[in-house]
């Protein structure tokens, strides 16, 4: 069967609904905006806005792609979005450290904190989740200690414009935002580094007797999934313009869901950045919508928890269920009759 | 036709365009052991999985004996379908489906009890508290063939063992192939599937052979000997295995010395550049912990291993960084990475010469790779390099994990059970494949239980007992015969050569 | 007991007395001045929170933005930081004439609030403390209510108790405001009553609804001295009575602007007293002052002086269904809509 | 291998580290607390109210465990609890029925919404992280949607008493806590069922293999999670004296931590009910005693971050460390000098 698919068929098999549902979801939800709420919808500013507001969810679900891959949860990474956009806050305020200086402490102490997360999964063997639940716990305390619970407010306005210029219609943070995307896509999925991160997410002691340091990898993922919040955190005070101490764990759930609902898109069920990406604009399209049309308040939960139930089931239900998937079906009438291979192969 | 117990009538499945079974027929009567053969990847397991339900069959039908008194099935699936997490008792409690409830409490007692009778019938004696995924392979088998033997009491009972002396040698398979012919005795029918040819001929009343998927050859009892099957399997006579014809020379490139870990209690050996070492020894020997701790996967507790004059041992990564390869004998769980590719799995060892100026990987020298070497070892199906690891057969995944290792040219290599579950053809395959490793230069350790297999590969072997060496054997004096002997028999009634410390 | 006398030079008479105005009586209705021109046709976008508080803003607004002729349009914003974001862009996008936000921390949406006063929009917020005052238009229940409202509280405290008064205010350090009330109240207590003992205690927004119960309990088995416990918000007393009851403890218990909860827990004995806000007359008045905004027209100089309807609440007079908060006026709506009437 | 043990390395063995560190971290809360504060600690009515107050985090951490034996996840457990507990008061406020039928009616509406996230699960084949995801989403929509984001006052007084009332010493809901739990260990520890959810959460395909209905135990657990989080937020509801629309998420995160403390104690690894009563209660102690010492509001997070590490900590290095820990050499050197343990790959 080593018959090179054709190119049409590779690019209907890419955009499929077992390869990439959640691109069918966003095209259901721009035809029916666009007929519904047109001004609104349609306007550019509604565009760079929407590409501007979820710049820190993607990133934060950047983040936690990365230890996922290699087979970790990480339920500390809306707390260490927190800690961050507080520490660089307080270095700048409080300690009254330049812009630059304050940025590189916080994102090295970011790191540090991915560091010890990583140390203690793997000295003390304890599971990942239960890890970064405590280690949730402890970073939720480190904000309330530095900030005794309040804002820090007066950020040097170096560090608000850089959170809101633009450079023609993208702002600062989402070019940094499709930096570290196209970085992180690059690692993981065409360098061996990648690919060692996802085989030990795939099968940890398989990896560790094919040579790789799974050790390294484990703890190594973390510190960059420590460095990208960091980065993520540092984001939500520019553009904010203050520090505030509940901001954090909000980012958790938004980046969980971007993460999975992306782990069913392009891949197969790994976890990948484009997925990843996808997910985060696709959900925020339909909520800004809603907002758009002025729906009820609890309308845009519920088309959450919709989409993403759809998305997922979409993608699954194609790649699983026992019969083609009416898109399959309707794809092979309307595509080719292709003449069936020769049922048997036999040996060279 | 009522008598049949099971009747098969053209069944065909397919995975995408690649026929797993073709117009299966076939029919297994009480009393009868039906056995089951072919290549790697012929449908043997697929057949059981469609019986057992786990796959629906795109066409074709199963009746199960008549409608008052329908046939129950039991299996042993290729892969056990054990749980690693629940004990050897809670694993055998699960197959029980005439418990009177699901509510009533467990007597634990009583079942513990039954339990330990059960396993000791197949030589196994344990704690029955043990969770199964601390027991070797070979008490893996045991367990889930001890749960396949609970039997309701009708008496219309199938029994099918998928591979079910893949990891078991000896005296345990001796005692399996007991219960075999018990079990058919008392009237119940049972397809057997083997890749051993002699166990094959003892046991079967009918031996039918799958090739692709298709039934090729249905034989009776009498009407075909060993050559018989290995012609109608591997398609014609396979080339006969040479062993390793160049000498080799005094240039020791694995040294181990006063090697303690749980279950080796002080070893002494060395390998030479260009030697094939079997290591032969019950399960609990420390025959089947040597290689895992060699290589690092468990670390020893005392003792010096060297690599041309390289300390290793702490980690898997140092030995692989010594050029040393190690191919567990758990190949699913510990070989291989199940939702990666064939490709992405025989790369995953070392990605040198296939990566771009940028350090990405360049995917398509990497197929091109990958389907060499699978053509190399003859996986089926044929170019299937971005079919997922977990997809292909079990004799096929072995081929794999062992090409990603011979890929890397190692220095060392270590090999636990090389070719269990691989069928006649391609066991020729591997062994040329490991002799030419040897003739490369490599120091080669084969831990295996099957004696024949040794004897046949190796250039010496040593033999475990009780967790130290207990003889040693090469040149003429090694024979099948002989290791079987020493491997079960008594120290003192043993011909020893060289015992070390 | 009698609390009357002047011991340890605490004023309890004083006390008393500047209290006193708000004890029996809702203090005076804010706005009097009839509109002049309708905002009919005018596009309001009120934010919601999600907290029970802001329920209670956008349920009230919106028979006084139909009585008008306001199409009012409820934005969920939320807490988080996106989700404020995201509102305001919704807010900024939507063409709006006038916002409302009631309770939202102001650090969450500096940004957007100028972007509103360079484009013009008038702005009015209820419950919002620290915000760039030129920049919003009316700001109800903001930095001059809440300065009454710390030290009334605490000459609550000491009128109730004198020289003997222990009493700890509970603040919940996000939310801007009860900062500012905490600082007022601690410091009208230390200089109305030198010998009384006074303390601030923490609770972190976080633990609404799960553990503030027992931050509450643990600290008053802590201090079995306590006379009163004084509340910045109702949220931080959810499961409060059935805690305290467990617990075996009894204390002296003072609300800050109610919620329907706390006023119910009021009315059946759990609580003492809250220093009631009238919320429907604040949100009445805000959404009077957007008309007249959006209108050219001068808000009410009560609602710009931030003179909000207040009232002491305890058993004795508080009646009827409280379920949409508490009211001084019942008759507000009648009120309103004669201001209204003339408009054209 | 197959030699007995003695009752008395039993018993060393069942309170060991390995098996119980959570009972060794409260014994140092215990002894720390009665030395520093004597008097409010030892007091009856602190652990009256101990006990009271973590019922409902303990019911929402036992309908955590069913699911989670039987290898589910569940992220929408808080949204179950705070939709129950708005239902209920929906039905006796809104509606006006008796407390009986609106309890029931309530029990019910929870059993069937676990039911529809279970034929979510099995019949799409979503992953439960995400399925489970997605109906937290949907079930805050429908708390808005019952509530309008408002409390709902005015419980009968019937409720609010049982929420409070006592039989000697324990307080109703806490009575009803151990009820639940002796019936959940029953089911899961002694009894086929219990088998068959702990079989399927081990390894899906083997417990199918084994001719295990493995979709009905999915679909069964998620039922009777939906049940216990229904009876914790009808008792939210009846100890609040009113339905309020935020309580819900609260209570998703300690019930996970506890879930996933728990276990590690007793079991070995196996999630399981007495582990996870004893770590609700173990991290309430600790709070508890902190919060009478007066400690500044982020020592408790910091307290249950660390208690968290330290007790799974000691019990994974004690049980996959690579040498004995401490408390096992100074054991063995007691006790008897048993062989050691194959170390072996962990768990399929
Ligand atoms: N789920 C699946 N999806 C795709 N292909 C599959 C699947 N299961 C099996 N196959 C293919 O079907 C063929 C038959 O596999 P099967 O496991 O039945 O072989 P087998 O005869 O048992 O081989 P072995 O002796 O190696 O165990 C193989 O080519 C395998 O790759
Ligand atoms: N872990 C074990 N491994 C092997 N055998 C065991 C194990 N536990 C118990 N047995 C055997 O099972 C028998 C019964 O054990 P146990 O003491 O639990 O029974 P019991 O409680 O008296 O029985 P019942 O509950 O049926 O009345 C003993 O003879 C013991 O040898
Ligand atoms: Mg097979
Ligand atoms: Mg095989």
């Amino acid at each position: 069967m080593s018959q090179e698919p054709t190119i049409r068929s590779r690019v209907l098999r890419a955009i499929g609904f077992r390869n990439a549902s959640a691109i069918w979801v966003l095209v259901v939800i721009v035809v029916v905006f666009s007929i519904t709420i047109p001004e609104t919808f349609l306007a550019a500013r509604t565009w760079t806005s929407l590409l501007d507001t979820q710049v820190v969810v993607a990133i934060t679900a950047l983040a936690l792609v990365i230890p996922l891959a290699a087979g970790s949860f990480n339920l500390a990474v809306g707390a260490q979005v927190g800690v961050s956009s507080m520490m660089v806050g307080w270095m700048l305020v409080s300690i009254g450290l330049p812009v630059v200086p304050a940025i590189g402490l916080t994102l090295a102490a970011s790191a540090l904190i991915g560091l010890l997360m990583g140390l203690v999964i793997v000295r003390f063997h304890i599971d990942s989740f239960i890890a970064s639940l405590g280690f949730s716990s402890l970073l939720a305390a480190l904000v309330t200690f530095m900030s005794g619970g309040r804002q820090i407010l007066g950020m040097p306005s170096e560090l608000v414009d850089f959170g809101t210029a633009r450079v023609v219609i993208f702002t600062y943070p989402f070019l940094i935002l499709i930096a570290l995307a196209l970085v992180c896509w690059h690692v993981l999925e065409r360098t061996p580094l990648g690919r060692r991160i996802y085989a030990t997410g795939g099968n940890l002691e398989a990896a560790r007797l094919a040579g790789i340091r799974t050790n390294r990898i484990i703890v190594g993922t973390l510190v960059a999934c420590g460095l990208l919040s960091g980065v993520a955190g540092v984001l939500v005070t520019a553009r904010l313009g203050n520090s505030d101490p509940t901001i954090g764990p909000a980012y958790l759930i938004p980046a969980f869901t971007a993460a999975f609902l992306g782990s069913t898109q392009f891949k197969g069920g790994r976890f990948n950045i484009w997925g990843t990406l996808l997910s985060v604009y696709v959900l925020a399209a339909g909520v800004k919508g809603l907002q758009l049309s002025g729906a009820p308040t609890w309308i845009p939960d519920a088309f959450n928890g919709i989409a993403l139930l759809v998305a997922v089931g979409l993608a699954s239900s194609a790649r699983l269920g026992g019969r083609p998937s009416l898109f399959e079906r309707l794809r092979h009438r309307r595509v080719t009759a292709q003449p069936l291979e020769p049922l048997q192969q036999k040996d060279a | 036709m009522s008598d049949h117990l099971l009747e098969v009538r053209s069944l065909s499945k397919a995975f995408g365009d690649n026929y797993a079974l073709r117009d299966v027929s076939l029919t297994v009567a009480s009393g009868e052991i039906v056995a089951l053969l072919g290549h790697n990847g012929s449908g043997k397991s697929t057949l059981v999985k469609v019986l057992s339900g786990v796959y629906q069959a795109d066409s074709g039908d199963v009746s199960w004996g008549d409608a008052e008194r329908p046939t129950s099935l039991h299996v042993v699936h290729q892969n056990l379908g054990l749980i690693g997490g629940l004990s050897i008792a809670e694993n055998i409690d699960l197959a029980t489906s005439h418990r009177p409830g699901w509510i009533v409490p467990t007597r634990r007692g009583k079942e513990r009890r039954e339990v330990r009778d059960r396993l000791r019938l197949f030589g196994l004696d344990i704690d029955v508290d043990t969770p199964v995924g601390r027991l070797t392979a070979a008490q893996q088998s045991i367990v889930a063939i001890a749960r396949a033997f609970q039997m309701g009491g009708s008496g219309r009972n199938v029994l099918v063992l998928d591979e079910p002396t893949a990891a078991l040698h000896g005296e345990e398979a001796t005692l399996l192939h007991d219960a075999v012919k018990a079990a058919a005795a008392a009237g119940c029918g049972v397809i057997y599937i083997s890749h051993r040819l002699p166990e094959v001929v003892d046991l079967a009343d009918r031996a039918i052979v799958l090739k692709d998927g298709e039934v090729v050859a249905e034989k009776d009892r009498g009407s075909f000997d060993q050559s018989d099957l290995v012609r109608i399997i591997a398609g014609g006579e396979p080339p006969k295995h040479h062993a390793s014809t160049s000498a080799a020379s005094d240039d020791v490139r694995l040294k181990v010395s006063d090697l303690y870990a749980p279950s080796i209690r002080g070893a002494d050996f060395e390998v030479r550049r260009g030697e094939v070492l079997g290591v032969a020894g019950l399960v609990g020997s420390g025959m089947e912990a040597l290689n895992g701790t060699l290589f690092g996967a468990t670390t020893a507790a005392s003792g010096t291993i060297k690599v041309d004059g390289r300390l290793v041992g702490a980690s898997a990564a140092q030995a692989v960084d010594a050029g040393v390869a190690f191919v567990p004998a758990d190949r699913r769980l510990r070989g291989s990475i199940g939702q990666f590719s064939a490709r992405e799995n025989l790369t995953l060892t070392s990605h040198s010469g296939l990566l771009s100026r940028l350090g990405a990987i360049r995917i398509s020298r990497e197929r091109t790779e990958a389907t060499s070497w699978m053509g190399r070892v003859r996986v089926r199906p044929l170019g299937a390099a971005e079919q997922r690891f977990d997809l292909f057969s079990g004799g096929n995944q072995q081929k794999i994990v062992l090409a990603k290792w011979l890929r890397t040219s190692p220095g060392v290599i270590l090999l636990d059970e090389p070719t269990q579950g691989v069928d006649v053809g391609a066991q020729t395959e591997i062994y040329r494949l490991i002799s030419e490793a040897a003739d490369e230069g490599a120091a080669v350790v084969v831990c295996s239980s099957d004696s024949k297999e040794l004897a046949s590969l190796c250039d010496r072997v040593i033999v475990f007992r009780d967790g130290v060496i207990s003889g040693q054997y090469s040149g003429a004096r090694l024979t099948e015969s002989a290791l079987v002997a020493a491997t079960i028999a008594d120290g003192a009634a043993v011909p020893k050569e060289g015992v070390s410390s | 007991e009698d609390t009357n006398d002047d011991a340890g030079g605490v004023d309890v008479e004083a006390a008393q007395a500047a209290i006193q105005p708000y004890l029996d009586a809702p203090s005076a209705f804010p706005v009097t001045e009839p509109l002049e021109t309708l905002p009919t046709g005018k596009r309001v976008a009120l934010l919601d929170c999600g907290s029970p508080v802001c329920g209670l803003f956008a349920a009230i607004a919106v028979a006084p933005a139909e009585a008008l002729g306001i199409e009012l349009v409820r934005i969920e914003a939320g807490t988080t930081a996106d989700g404020v974001a995201a509102a305001f862009d919704s807010v900024l996008e939507g063409g709006f004439d006038g916002v409302f936000v009631p309770a939202l921390a102001p650090s969450l949406w500096e940004r957007p609030l100028a972007e509103l006063s360079a484009a013009g929009i008038p702005v009015v917020t209820s419950g919002v403390t620290g915000v760039d005052t030129t920049a919003v238009a009316v700001a109800g229940a903001s930095e001059p209510s809440t300065e009454l409202s710390g030290r009334l509280m605490a000459l609550w405290a000491i009128a109730q108790d004198g020289a003997d008064t222990d009493v700890v205010f509970y603040v919940t350090p996000e939310i801007t405001f009860l900062n500012l009330l905490g600082e007022v109240f601690t410091e009208t207590v230390t200089e109305e009553c030198p010998g009384c003992s006074v303390r601030v205690v923490d609770i972190p927004v976080a633990t609404f609804g799960s553990t503030a119960p027992q931050i509450v309990v643990d600290d008053l088995l802590a201090h079995p001295n306590t006379t009163a416990a004084v509340f910045g918000a109702g949220e931080q007393a959810i499961g409060l009575p059935s805690a305290l009851t467990t617990a075996d403890i009894e204390v002296k218990t003072l609300f800050n602007a109610p919620d329907p909860a706390v006023l119910a827990g009021i009315q059946d004995g759990s609580y003492t007293a809250g220093f009631g806000l009238d919320l429907p007359v604040l949100t009445w008045t805000m959404v009077d002052s957007l008309a007249r905004l959006m209108t050219d027209q001068e808000p009410a100089e009560a609602a710009t002086n931030d003179e909000l309807v207040r009232q002491f609440l305890t058993i004795d007079n508080l009646e009827g269904d409280v379920s949409h908060g508490w009211t001084g006026y019942p008759d507000f709506a009648d009120r309103f809509l004669a201001l209204w009437a003339d408009a054209n």
